[in-house]
């Protein structure tokens, strides 16, 4: 068993041997198996954008240095645990100065514990709940804001369209962000006088909608407001279709903002309508490294083809930010980069970016779009509206 | 009987000094070693004595770990807590034991693999509760520095660990030990000569639940946030089953070696195979079944080795 | 009006659930293996249909004659060259082995076909029947038809070719089989591929209906365990009874108890029914 | 027959069904201490069944079994073998891969009252003595020979301390010489007082032992009695032993 141990030892040391001095090193852990690994996919394509960018550049500027990014990944199979003790292993195993958080709330709040505990600046770029970010802790900042500043543009929306919307059902997967946002929903739905004639959540790894989708038809509902991860979202919207369940407004949370559900469904997907923390279509002129929004989809495309989703977006933004808070900051020291992080405000690609005493962003407005033509259409906030919402999905 | 424990009581100390070496990492690792060894260590009461392919230690660890995290936020002192999680396993193994040991092999071993399904869909509706799909958070528990929370966890395990392991070695030499190897060997011969097999089975299983219960709760604990699909995750029937049949060799220390051995194999993929360490791991497996039969034969499987 | 739709709805899913759980009840119940691979195999079935629509337009009814000899050529080699080294160990053991091969394999689809999830569709879709107030989507409709009518094949093979009877023979006895000259390892690659053929077929169905992941042969290896308890085990008719049955009770489930416990109240049923009636709902006893 | 309270085993209209099968119907029967009870019939009697539902594998579908005063229709198996009632079968049962001394420990352990594991095994290493496998105690049960693993069934049936022995078939597949050992063996339980109950084919071993024979037939009880009547009785003769068996018992005898 001690033999074994050395082993283990042994691989650490190895693995540590790699770290050099001029370069940055920052650790992510990614779900890159399991349940969660399509949302891995779209990390490490932003994280990656964000080094080779910084890198094509001459690396990033601290004080007279040039110093070049090297992003560690580590695979946490979807498991919390995993999480967390893939970060403690980046920061103790690996050396990096510098995290980003795991995929989504859960587990960014599970694993902002230990990078508390060892002072390590985090930037967790997919996790938009509250109560990530209210515990006090010090050392971590979200480039997402609450849910509820989804929700309630898209009331406000909606209402304005057709008054003749009064009925909402929803149906939600019974999951972290999907069931938070589906509360969301519901507040904002009654806040505006609507009433919630349905409201349900099923289990993760359903197969089958039918039952609550022919209930839903029974309630007769104006509008559809569902959540899931992409597989649930194109299974749900191809059964709706079988079962002929149509309404004036359908809304899809999040699943819609991803390329590949609109491919999932076809025609299917004309005139869904959600809501994300960015789109492609926005316009902010920032002093990132990516500059503009226009240029950052640009370079985007350059590298992967197809346009990039507010996740994959969200990612790049995370190293796009702390790129600009080590700049600031003119060192790698951890407490003086967190202090420029807390202390950021400034536009980039992603929005205005500055964070609130939490650590969570709140300058951001997050696009309403719906998809038109097999194409999202943004169509909120106002100046950068390029359609009017349709009514009408079948 | 001495011979066994002296060398139980030095490999503990040996464990107990890790936080001598001050990596909060391997603190973690042993932590980790030490809740797998209570998995593995308490799936041998009822898989490897009694012969009953159990595949519910999913089901007692996130049992423990949510009856830890709710007595927690309703008010419960930790320590407390983590009592009540184990005798909660302890209760549920009793009824589950009860309905299910009647089951031979595969039926057994499925029964006992859905009812962590079950369990976790309950978990997961009792929203109120448990907060459902959207996790439960724990107090934080006021230590000095987060290095001694690490200590702390740690030793806690490795208490639990100590004592699983003690009973072990108290049930092997025992009545009860004896009568799940009669079981073991062949059910309705020892019923024939006097066994009161039921009973002995259903304690086989609470004393396989009991431990796993509270190191879920302890695991709670240490993570401060739990959600059900984490807790109840398959892979710790599994991985408890893997251990046991990896360290095997029908010893008591059986468990624990091949925890320890797990550990050390799954912390090897992990770190060197970025995307294809699970398809390793299972390589591993395949490896072992195929070429080590000896050494994962050597435990006798009883009812459910005939097919 | 609500109720009729929901049976159809079930009616409907359990189809498709028998053909998921014939090959997996076939494989558990002439070789007392659980095959844990029996999940990514449909999965792996479900990619060939939707490459060989999205490359080559096939059809996917056309795809399952392409993936039927593929699997059972598959299953047959993993059978021959493997588990049949370790088909006398006890059962644990080979749950373990498939569990291993399983994971390779799924890990090997992640690193293939990356994790995205993928839908085939029909172009022009197929539509909708209705039957009055009734909507029943054709697509789910002629793939129940097709998987009930591949598991119906499946039942006739064993009924009446001479290696159906030969496997059923293994079933019931195995040494009596043996000692009447029949090759029972022979036997036991077939069932496996058969199995597996089984298995891909249905993927290849399923492709037309639910999304296409590596990450989903798990849920589809839990509703086999379920249907396999409900019906018996290694029964054809059985997995037929079983798939229909869990469809049915799932959509009643998810109307009357709402749709997150669907799936809870399929597992509770399998814990009563194996409590109650260890044999399955078809089940003979006599079965370990 | 005296059903008096001195009758150690006691069936009254017990009856069992399996399915559709009447296994046994409507059984009448007593069994005094210190009898040796001889159990035959053909194939398919239904002696196996008596057996099973005297030690409670099977539970009687009708009627009551009483043993040394008390109703034990209704217990499991192993309160059956604490109260005394021991059994062995057709098809030996050991623990294949502990040892025979293990084996019998269990035996005395669990049904023979012995308050530690250490008292069963010095009791057990006696009665292996006693059946003459003291030499072979920490060999594996499997590999042991079957007239051996038939003396090994005796030696765990012994250690049970019983009141009443049911030995089924105990003698078959031996040869002449191994059968004049375990017919040795039996007498000299026997001889212990313990009663005892045997199913068995060989009339030569049913004459030599038992001082009543009891004879079922498709689950009925045809006849009993002493040894010299039951060889005479019409119905017996007609159901089991044959004409030609009874005309060389009365040519011979």
């Amino acid at each position: 068993m001690k033999r074994l141990f050395a082993g283990v030892a042994l691989a650490a040391t190895y693995a540590a041997a790699a770290f050099a001095q001029d370069t940055i090193r920052v650790g992510a852990p990614l779900p890159m198996t399991g349940p969660l690994s399509p949302e891995a996919v779209k990390q490490q394509r932003g994280y990656d954008l964000w080094a080779e960018a910084a890198n094509a550049a001459g690396g990033v500027r601290v004080g007279a240095r040039r110093m070049k990014v090297e992003i560690v990944y580590v695979d946490y199979q979807s498991n919390t645990p995993r999480a967390v003790q893939a970060a403690e292993r980046l920061i103790t195993q690996d050396k990096v100065q510098f995290l980003f958080s795991p995929f989504g709330s859960g587990a960014a709040k599970a694993a902002s514990s230990v990078s508390e505990k060892y002072g390590v600046p985090t930037i967790a770029a997919t996790a938009s709940s509250a109560q990530v970010y209210d515990q006090g802790y010090k050392y971590l900042f979200g480039t997402f804001t609450p849910n509820d500043t989804l929700t309630e543009p898209l009331s406000d929306i909606v209402r304005r369209q057709s008054a003749g919307v009064q009925r909402v059902a929803i149906l939600a997967r019974n999951d972290l962000f999907p069931l938070a946002i589906a509360q969301e929903m519901e507040k904002s739905a009654k806040k505006r006088g609507m009433s919630v004639v349905y409201f349900e959540k099923y289990a993760i790894g359903t197969l089958d909608h039918a039952s609550a989708l022919t209930q839903i038809k029974a309630a007769a509902p104006h509008w559809i407001f569902a959540t899931g991860y992409t597989n649930d979202l194109v299974l749900m919207r191809k059964q709706m279709a079988d079962l002929r369940l149509e309404a004036p407004v359908v809304t899809m949370i999040a699943a819609p903002a991803y390329q590949e559900w609109i491919d999932s469904t076809g025609k299917l997907s004309e005139n869904v309508s959600s809501a994300a923390w960015w789109h492609p279509a926005v316009r902010y002129s920032g002093k990132d490294i990516f500059g503009s929004s226009e240029s950052f989809v640009k370079r985007w495309q350059a590298k992967y083809g197809g346009l990039p989703d507010y996740a994959e977006a969200s990612a790049a933004a995370a190293g796009a930010i702390l790129q600009m808070a080590i700049e600031r900051a003119g060192t790698i020291d951890r407490a003086k980069v967190r202090d420029a992080l807390a202390a950021f405000d400034e536009t980039t690609f992603w929005g205005p970016v500055k964070f609130g005493s939490t650590g969570q962003i709140v300058s951001l407005e997050p696009p309403v779009f719906q998809i038109q033509g097999g194409k999202p259409t943004v169509v909120h906030p106002a100046a950068i509206r390029q359609g009017e919402l349709r009514l009408g999905v079948k | 009987m001495k011979r066994d424990a002296l060398a139980a009581v030095a490999l503990f100390a040996l464990i107990a000094a890790l936080p001598l070496s001050g990596d909060s990492y391997w603190m973690r690792l042993g932590t980790t070693m030490l809740m797998y060894g209570v998995l593995a260590i308490s799936w041998n009461f009822i898989g490897g004595m009694a012969g009953y392919p159990s595949f519910a230690s999913a089901a007692f660890f996130g049992l423990g770990a949510y009856t830890g995290a709710v007595a927690q936020k309703l008010g419960v002192p930790m320590a407390l807590a983590w009592g009540l999680a184990g005798i909660f396993a302890l209760a549920f193994a009793a009824a589950l034991g009860l309905a299910l040991l009647r089951l031979r092999g595969h039926y057994f071993a499925i029964a006992s693999l859905v009812v962590a399904e079950v369990l976790r869909e309950l978990v997961n509706a009792a929203t109120d509760l448990t907060g459902g799909g959207m996790g439960l958070n724990l107090p934080i528990p006021r230590l000095a520095s987060v290095q001694a929370q690490a200590v702390f966890f740690f030793y806690a395990m490795l208490a639990l660990a100590a004592l699983a392991f003690a009973t072990t070695l108290v049930v092997v030499r025992s009545r009860l030990g004896f009568g799940l190897r009669c079981i073991q060997q062949n059910e309705s011969a020892a019923d024939m000569l006097g066994v009161n097999t039921t009973r002995y089975k259903v304690a086989a299983f609470m004393l396989s639940g009991v431990f796993v219960g509270v190191a879920g709760a302890i695991y709670a604990s240490w993570l401060h946030y739990i959600e059900p699909p984490d807790v109840f995750d398959v892979l710790y029937s599994v991985k408890a089953i893997v251990m046991v049949l990896l360290g095997g060799a029908g010893s008591v220390f059986g468990p624990l070696v091949g925890a320890a051995l797990f550990l050390s194999l799954e912390e090897l993929v992990w770190r060197n195979y970025l995307q294809v360490h699970t398809g390793v791991l299972g390589l591993l497996i395949v490896l072992l079944v195929m070429f080590l039969p000896r050494g994962l034969m050597s435990l006798r499987f009883g009812v459910w080795g005939r097919a | 009006m609500l109720s009729l739709q929901i049976l159809a709805n079930g009616l409907i899913l359990g189809g498709l659930y028998a053909c998921i759980a014939a090959g997996f009840s076939l494989v558990w119940g002439v070789l007392n293996v659980i095959n844990i691979l029996h999940g990514s195999f449909i999965v792996l079935g479900g990619y060939l249909a939707f490459f060989a629509y999205s490359i080559a337009g096939i059809h996917p009814f056309l795809a399952i004659l392409i993936a039927a000899p593929l699997f059972f050529a598959l299953g047959y080699v993993l059978q021959a060259g493997l588990i049949n080294r370790m088909i006398a160990a006890p059962v644990l053991l080979t749950l373990t082995l498939t569990f291993g091969l399983d994971l390779m394999l799924s890990n090997a689809m992640l690193v293939a076909f990356s994790a995205d999830f993928r839908k085939l569709i029909l172009e022009p879709p197929l539509g909708v029947l209705s039957l009055g107030a009734l909507v029943l989507p054709v697509d789910r409709l002629s793939a129940m038809a097709l998987a009930l009518a591949l598991t119906g094949l499946l039942y006739l093979v064993l009924a009446r070719s001479r290696i159906g009877r030969a496997i059923v023979a293994v079933r019931m006895d195995r040494e009596a089989a043996a000692l009447m000259g029949v090759n029972v390892r022979r036997i036991y690659a077939v069932t496996f591929g058969l199995g597996a053929l089984m298995a891909g077929a249905s993927g290849a169905l399923l492709a037309m209906i639910f999304p296409i992941s590596p990450l989903v042969g798990p849920v589809y290896l839990g509703k086999a365990f379920v249907i396999c308890v409900l019906g018996g085990l290694g029964s054809v008719p059985g997995a037929m009874i079983g798939g229909l049955t869990l469809g049915v009770v799932e959509s009643f489930g998810a109307l009357w108890f709402g749709p997150e416990h669907a799936v809870t109240l399929s597992f509770t049923l399998l814990i009563v029914v194996l409590v109650i009636r260890p044999s399955g709902l078809l089940g003979r006893k006599g079965y370990e | 027959m005296g059903a008096g309270l001195s009758a150690l085993l006691e069936l009254s209209g017990v009856s069992r069904r399996f399915g559709g099968l009447r296994a046994l119907s409507d059984i009448d029967l007593a069994v005094e201490r210190g009898e040796v009870v001889g159990l035959i019939g053909p194939n398919g009697a239904g002696k196996t069944t008596l057996v099973n539902v005297v030690s409670g594998v099977h539970r009687a579908s009708a009627g009551r079994v009483r043993f040394d005063g008390e109703d034990v229709t209704r217990l499991r198996p192993f309160q059956a073998a604490r109260r005394g009632i021991a059994r062995t079968f057709q098809i030996v049962q050991p623990f294949p891969a502990m040892t025979v001394l293990e084996n019998v420990t269990a035996a005395a352990l669990f049904a023979g009252g012995e308050g530690s594991i250490a008292e069963a095994r010095s009791q057990a290493r006696e009665h292996l003595e006693f059946v003459g496998l003291a030499a072979v105690a920490d060999q594996p049960a499997a590999q042991l020979t079957l007239a051996m693993r038939k003396r090994l069934e005796l030696a765990k049936s012994l250690a049970m301390r019983p009141k009443l022995l049911l030995l089924d078939e105990v003698n078959a597949g031996l040869n002449s010489v191994e059968m004049d050992a375990a017919l040795g063996l039996i007498r000299g339980i026997a001889a212990r007082g313990v009663t005892i109950v045997i199913i068995e084919h060989l009339m030569k071993v049913v004459l030599s032992l038992c001082s009543r024979i009891v004879v079922l037939h498709h689950g009925e009880l045809i006849a009993a009695g002493a040894p010299a009547g039951i060889v005479q009785d019409e119905r017996v003769v007609q159901a089991y032993l044959g004409r030609r068996y009874a005309a060389a018992q009365a040519a011979g005898g």
